[in-house]
């Protein structure tokens, strides 16, 4: 048991740090970070799942019978791509953020939204 | 940990790390890419972000009781989740019985691409791939709302006076770099049209041809860049990308096959597979290089839009 | 061609996107647009008689059969929402080009338009595949899109509101593919349909529930149900007019879609309401949603924000009808489905007309329109007599079955509050209609006038729907029925 | 062979540590920087002649002198790059500031 | 006749809204605005007359539109209820357009293009209502009833109309809505039809409490009859333009509920049930509550019109009770009332506008002596009072007549007292005002010098409906045959 699965206990210890990141802090640009953190942890996660023991590398070669799984592989690589393009999003956003309102901590913008409305 | 910049190494190595747990779980494409991206353009871009953001975070933190309340939840359910999970690398897990073992079986014969992880995600499920395009595509439109501003040209003269400032402090660098980038760019093309026997393909090319000219960038200035990369052109490239992959799926269409069926391409199945990889690698290969290229102009011009406002 | 419509409807609007960057003038861009979208309605109708005609229709990209390849599986359900999204985002397409000029910058139209298109692709995409992590990647083009058109909204609250949104969304995303991971690591496959069929075999395994939770979370909060809805008014309120018309009808009927396809096709209705207590907790955040959202709708200053919440609100009465999980019950949420997407763009391009004319939503800058925009306020009151469910209206025909369900189950306390709830938005629909016609108009309003056509055309349009769909309901309530059933036909 | 290749190997991965120990230990910047910069690029160039020295034939060989050849041209720039870039943002070696402290001390008795 | 009975049905119920185009066309050209209204209302008294012939010579007619839901038609038949309701509803109709047009002109009301549209369009759902085959039509034009009425109640658009507007509105959608579509629902669920049926639509072993919950839910629900707690709307609406609160309390709305009451009672429940069910008692009290109450209310009012309102209610509460007491004779009497309190409450509305246009005047404490200066109206006046009261030789005498036969058929004394105690009262707050209008009496001066009698249309119209209440007690046939008609359906034999 313990040898069968520490592996993805690891990866959702990993996943809840960065999904803590997102949640708990004010900065915008942590944020950020904190769910490109969850993701890759996810990343992780797929990637183990498709691991076989005694496999290699799913490129087919002469005389190997063992491959691991491909399957999440592309899964992943596709999750990555998609992963890129919500951070390069939300840092352009947190960019114009601080334009409009000179901070990127949620409570000061907060604070400065009650005062417009 | 309050200096942005560090949390942003940190989280540049955590990804170069998971890049180099991906090799030793096999996964070398996986791998590739997540150096390629999670430790390369998005840290680089990170980077960008917060000398426009400041790179210090004021200390409040606010309910991380409820927070932490709510992370542990879901933690926990997790952990009781992967109770019942097969037991990892067991070769016996369903994972790798239902579905999998047709492609490590059969691609050979029904693509005809060595690298199975290529052949999957051309072919199998070429429909995700497009999609990643577009999904990329979209960011790169979306950045480009976001950020972009007008730029007058500036005029010859300015911007070879300021090559000339920069040229005394940036020497070195700009040598090595002339040297470097043509073998980047190499490297580049290589992992593209290397991609159906070894790691690589479109986008891990794209990372690597947009970092070459990003390197440019910082090296010789975005007035620079500029003139040798016209804006308006990189944007017609990302759409083009896209749109060379579209148009292969109407292409077998137009056959009479199914969307994205290479086999139409061409009169034995096998060849038209390959064909049809090359094809959609290559779209994917140029929006990936040249919205990644649109995105870190549109920073660092917003960047430099903004000191301009400043002085 | 016919074959090929399920792939067309989704790639159509997805490659002419780009098309649209080779397109110069503002005005070229917004006809192509319009055209596009014309067509993916049509294709939509074609689809719906397809289906209705000869049933369930698979579609196979790439020529790879499911499970290995990703498959379209067009039944009933998905035609209806596909014709859904595509008629509405045609309609308010139309308003679009006048709408945009007032309040996107110029240099931003051929991007508004691409994104509209985009986030439009990724929604019909969501609908069409029946392909567990095909649903994730067109999830992310939709959501994406989304993010930049609402940060395209004048106000600066936009972007921050779209920054929630992006956060919010994200998780939820993450959380679904969480959720699917493990199912695909019980069945080792992603197809919908061999899920189905996969998935009872490994049933009462924790993984599988774990799975279940946090898909349904997931979807939870891209649905904006009540106690995650918090990004959704901002969200709303702050986006461009036109986008928030289109968003506020397409996309949570998506995450509606979604939801009602996990719990009723992949995880099959016996596995969905045992493994979690899932129907009294939907029918308890349901009627919360609604009264919380009603109550805070009454009191907001903004209309926009006004409608939003009532948005928040209609969703509980969706899920309501979702978690009574009979037919009558599933059929009135579909049908509610559909009305509320024609109510909601109505109104919501209606208070795109008024801001086009008096650039403000907020409530006391109605006083009097009554009297200048006498055609767009009187689609304000039509919606909003719909959206209290007056007979007549579309609103009375999805009550109608929801109260019928909750009686049928007979669940009376609920039928007494969803009924006390529709109440609460007489309240909040008066505010406007007493703001409009019996407020003395504020000073140096004269000089406004009635909208223009191009906002009239759509807006009535839709107004008509909502008064015909009321009065002839074969088409929406016999599809409904038909989709309700059939998805309690193949659950396993 | 196997053996050289070992002491290769030993040696370039003793010569990462030392640097590693050198980024914790040494005082500031700039003497970080130079125990990295210098250990680092002998350590990798090292562990690549071991690597080649593990199968000597072959596309692998080519392969490998490649990134050695790259190593050799970027970790040298880089290190320059990070040691301009602390210039530039006018950042005082220690011991610099050390003496400055000394000649205070001395000028004003 | 040219036209089928079945067209004329249904051009009944259209006409008067396609009307509303023709009114908003000719909006600008007061004179051809009120043109087609009155040659509207003509037309549709004359269908009405001819569909009324039509029954009597025993058709039965019926139209079915499509279905809205499945098994929910839209459609049409007529029974001599209904007929009763349509025949009054129309002739009241044309003569309160000859009153409006009299009384807005000399009001200077403005917009009163809104107001003859939304009247032809109350008008029009009247008939919906009056001829309604299933609850579900009727239902959706009662709505619309509440709807279209709702502008005329806010008409002139001051602080008052609002709020007026609001308890009105208010009250009847919420009602409606949270009670009415309820028991609708219910009774479509439990009897799965919702055809009006003589003798009910409930099999016999229906669950009595049930059944009695669902009863209850349709009184409270049907907002318009002004049962006790409900009735707030009908003062507030008091805000309106006189020709619309005549219309509204004496002809479209509250009839329109006292008539769906009915309806209910006999038809969708049946008497025999009716009878049985455990909840008619309480509900039996409940109206004769509200009449008692009403009535002391209404002595205790200055406003004339305000006094009449709750006259109103306490007369409603009749036509309940009526129907409640599930006997022959007082769904006779019932059916009766409506018709003979409609003839009586709409003179007296109509005199009330005629002294607010000639003499300015609302209150009844300055009417002293106004009789001298208008006495035709306030000879009209007093005439209505008398049938209201329900003393010869005034129509009103045969309602109430039956009212109480029924109450002594079934041994219901309270009731029974409850409706002489009232009729007292009814005099007490009715009378002195037409008295004291003639004989002022010594001691006050009466400081009207100069007033003139109403316009002359206004004056038209009163005299009409006066008229009316005499003749109905010389020649009641029409109405007591029709009524007969209704409870000599099977079922409700026993009751003779």
């Amino acid at each position: 048991m313990l040898m069968g699965l520490y592996n993805y206990w690891v990866v959702v210890v990993l996943m809840m740090v960065g999904f803590y990141i997102v949640i708990a802090h004010g900065n915008l640009i942590k944020k950020i970070v904190g769910l490109s953190i969850f993701q890759t942890s996810v990343f992780i996660f797929y990637i183990s799942m498709a691991k076989v023991d005694g496999g290699t590398a799913p490129i087919l070669a002469e005389g190997i019978k063992q491959y691991s799984n491909p399957l999440p592989h592309v899964l992943i690589l596709t999750a990555i791509v998609v992963g890129i393009a919500t951070t390069a999003l939300g840092l352009a956003l947190a960019v114009r953020i601080k334009e409009a309102y000179g901070s990127i901590e949620e409570e000061e913008i907060q604070k400065k939204d009650n005062l417009d409305c | 940990m309050k200096d942005l910049f560090a949390v942003i190494m940190l989280s540049g190595i955590y990804g170069l790390l998971s890049a180099s747990f991906f090799v030793a779980m096999d996964a070398v494409d996986v791998a590739f890419t997540e150096a390629s991206v999670g430790a390369g353009i998005s840290t680089l871009l990170m980077l960008v972000a917060i000398t426009m953001t400041g790179r210090s975070e004021n200390p409040t933190r606010h309910k991380p009781v409820l927070a932490l309340a709510v992370v542990i939840v879901t933690g926990s359910l997790l952990i009781y989740g992967t109770l019942d999970m097969p037991y990892f690398g067991l070769a016996q897990d369903p994972v790798h019985l239902h579905v999998a073992p047709r492609y490590i079986n059969d691609s050979m014969q029904e693509v005809g691409v060595p690298n199975i992880v290529t052949s999957v995600l051309a072919s199998y499920r070429g429909f995700d791939t497009f999609g990643e395009v577009v999904v990329i595509f979209t960011a790169g439109m979306g950045v480009l709302a976001l950020l972009s501003v007008a730029h007058r040209p500036k005029d010859t003269a300015e911007i070879d006076s300021i090559n000339k400032s920069m040229h005394e402090e940036h020497l070195i660098l700009r040598i090595v770099a002339k040297i470097l980038i043509p073998f980047i760019l190499l490297f580049a093309l290589y992992v593209q049209f290397h991609g159906d026997f070894g790691p690589g393909g479109g986008f891990q090319a794209g990372v690597i041809f947009a970092a070459a000219i990003i390197l440019y960038t910082m090296l010789f200035g975005m007035s620079t860049a500029r003139r040798v990369i016209n804006q308006t052109y990189i944007q017609l490239f990302a759409a083009i990308g896209v749109l060379l992959y579209g148009s292969v799926g109407v292409i077998s269409l137009l056959n009479g096959k199914n969307f994205l069926d290479y086999s139409a391409l061409s009169a034995d199945p096998v060849a038209g597979q390959h064909l049809g990889i090359l094809l959609i690698e290559l779209g994917v290969g140029i929006t990936v290089a040249s919205v990644m290229v649109i995105i870190f102009f549109n920073f660092a011009g917003r960047k430099n839009d903004q000191q301009n406002n400043r002085e | 061609m016919l074959a090929h419509l399920p792939i067309l409807q989704v790639i159509v609007p997805l490659m002419a996107a780009p098309l649209c960057l080779f397109l110069t003038r503002s005005r070229l861009v917004w006809l192509f647009a319009l055209m596009v979208s014309g067509a993916a309605f049509l294709i939509s109708v074609l689809l719906l008689q397809q289906v209705m005609a000869s049933g369930t229709i698979i579609y196979e990209l790439g020529g790879w059969d499911a499970p290995w390849g990703i498959e379209y599986r067009i039944d009933l359900l998905n035609a209806f929402l596909l014709l859904i999204i595509s008629a509405i985002s045609t309609v308010v397409l139309f308003a679009a080009h006048t709408s945009i000029k007032e309040e996107i910058p110029a240099d931003r139209h051929r991007l508004f338009y691409i994104l509209y298109l985009l986030s439009l692709a990724g929604m019909l995409g969501i609908v069409a595949t029946a392909d567990a992590f095909n649903v994730f990647v067109f999830l992310e083009i939709s959501s994406l899109s989304a993010y930049a058109l609402i940060a395209l909204g004048k106000d600066r609250r936009a972007l921050w509101a779209a920054y929630q949104y992006l956060i919010m969304g994200t998780i939820g995303a993450t959380f679904i593919l969480i959720g699917i991971g493990l199912m695909y690591q019980m069945t080792g496959t992603l197809n919908m349909y061999d899920l189905s069929q996969r998935l009872p075999g490994v049933e009462n395994s924790r993984t599988v529930f774990v799975a279940f939770t946090f898909i349904i979370v997931g979807v939870c909060l891209k649905l904006a149900l009540f106690p995650l809805h918090l990004w959704l008014p901002n969200a709303y309120a702050y986006a461009p007019s036109i986008v928030t018309a289109f968003f506020a009808a397409t996309a949570t009927k998506v995450a509606v879609y979604l939801l009602i396809r996990f719990t009723f096709s992949v995880f099959g209705l016996s596995f969905s309401f045992t493994a979690l207590p899932l129907q009294m907790l939907f029918v308890a955040l349901g009627l919360l949603g609604i009264f919380v959202a009603s109550f805070a709708a009454i009191y907001q200053q903004n209309v926009k924000h006004l409608f939003a919440y009532s948005s928040i609100a209609q969703i509980g009465y969706m899920i309501v009808g979702f978690s009574v999980s009979t037919t009558t019950g599933l059929m009135a949420t579909l049908l509610h489905l559909f009305n509320h997407a024609l109510m909601k763009s109505a109104l919501f391009l209606a208070l795109a007309a008024v801001v086009y004319r008096i650039g403000s939503v907020q409530i006391n800058q109605f006083h009097g329109l009554g009297r200048q925009m006498p055609y767009t306020m009187a689609a304000i009151v039509i919606g909003g007599l719909s959206l209290i469910g007056v007979p007549l209206t579309v609103g009375f025909v999805s009550k109608w079955y929801l109260v019928l369900a909750t009686i049928e189950n007979g669940w009376w306390p609920v039928t007494v509050l969803i009924l006390l709830g529709s109440l609460l938005a007489i309240i909040y629909v008066w505010r406007i209609v007493e703001a409009a016609y019996f407020k003395p108009p504020l000073a140096g309003s004269e000089s406004i006038k009635e909208a223009p056509l191009s906002f009239l055309i759509p807006i009535w349009t839709l107004v008509i729907a909502n008064i015909y769909f009321g009065i002839d309901t074969r088409l929406s309530v016999q599809v409904a029925q038909a989709a309700a059933q059939s998805l309690f036909g193949v659950s396993p | 062979m196997d053996i050289s290749s070992a002491l290769f190997l030993l040696i370039g991965g003793f010569l990462c540590i030392s640097g590693g120990v050198g980024i914790l230990r040494f005082p500031d910047f700039y003497t970080r920087m130079h125990a990295v910069g210098v250990t680092e690029t002998l350590a990798t160039a090292m562990i690549l002649i071991g690597l080649m020295l593990q199968n000597p034939d072959g596309l692998v060989v080519v392969k490998l002198m490649i990134i050695l050849l790259m190593t050799l041209f970027i970790s040298p720039t880089a290190s320059h790059a990070l040691a301009s870039a602390a210039v530039h943002n006018n950042l005082m070696p220690e011991l610099d500031k050390k003496e400055d402290n000394e000649k205070e001390t001395s000028s004003n008795p | 006749m040219s036209i089928s009975l079945e067209i004329m049905l249904q051009l009944s119920i259209i006409m008067p809204m396609l009307a509303v185009v023709g009114i908003v066309a000719t909006g600008h050209k007061p004179n051809l605005r009120e043109g087609v209204t009155i040659s509207i209302s003509l037309v549709l008294l004359y269908f009405v007359i001819q569909l009324y012939q039509g029954i009597k010579q025993g058709e039965s007619i019926n139209v079915q539109w499509w279905e809205i839901l499945p098994g929910l038609p839209l459609s049409f038949n007529i029974e001599p209820l209904g007929m009763i309701f349509a025949l009054i509803a129309s002739f009241l109709w044309l003569i309160t357009t000859i009153y409006a047009i009299g009384y807005m002109r000399s009001h200077e009301e403005e917009n009163q293009t809104r107001f003859y549209a939304c009247f032809a369009i109350a008008i029009g759902s009247v008939m919906g209502i009056a001829f309604a085959a299933n609850l579900f039509t009727l239902f959706i034009f009662y709505e619309v009833l509440t709807l279209s009425t709702y502008p005329l109640v806010t008409h002139a658009g001051t602080k008052e109309a609002k709020q007026g507007g609001r308890i009105y509105l208010g009250i009847l959608l919420s009602t409606s809505i949270v009670f009415f579509l309820f028991a609708i629902v219910s009774t479509w669920f439990v009897a799965g039809t919702l055809d009006f049926k003589p003798g009910g639509v409930f099999d016999s072993n229906v669950n009595l409490t049930v059944a009695g919950v669902i009863l209850v839910l349709f009184i409270f629900g049907i907002g318009k009859a002004a049962i006790m707690p409900f009735h707030r709307w009908l003062p507030a609406a008091m805000v309106a333009p006189t020709p619309v609160s005549a219309l509204l309390h004496a002809v479209a709305v509250v009839k329109a509920g006292v008539f769906t009451v009915l309806k209910v009672c006999v038809l969708i429940f049946g008497v025999d049930l009716l009878a049985i069910l455990p909840t008619t008692q309480f509900l039996l009290y409940l109206a004769g509550a509200s009449v008692l109450l009403a009535s002391l209310v209404a002595m205790r009012q200055d406003n004339l019109k305000a006094r009449l309102a709750y006259s109103t209610v306490s007369q409603l509460g009749y036509v309940t009770i009526g129907a409640l007491l599930a006997t022959s004779s007082g769904v006779i009497g019932s059916a009766m009332h409506i018709g003979m309190h409609a003839f009586g409450k709409i003179t007296l509305f109509f005199c009330a506008g005629a002294i607010l246009v000639a003499a300015h005047k609302s209150k009844i404490s300055e009417m002293r002596g106004i009789g001298l200066q208008m006495p035709i109206t306030m000879a009209a006046f007093f005439i209505a009072s008398l049938s209201i009261i329900g003393v010869p030789p005034t129509g009103g005498t045969w309602s109430k007549w039956f009212l109480l036969m029924g109450s002594m058929e079934t041994e219901q004394w309270i009731i029974m007292s409850i409706l002489m105690l009232s009729s007292l009262l009814n005099i007490a707050y009715l009378l002195p005002i037409s008295l004291h209008a003639f004989f002022p009496g010594k001691e006050t001066a009466f400081a009207g010098a100069g007033i003139k009698e109403a316009p002359l249309p206004s004056l038209i119209a009163i005299c009409i409906t006066t008229v009316g209440c005499l003749i109905l007690f010389v020649y009641p046939q029409p109405l007591y045959e029709l009524a007969t008609a209704i409870v000599a359906t099977p079922g409700l034999a026993h009751g003779q």
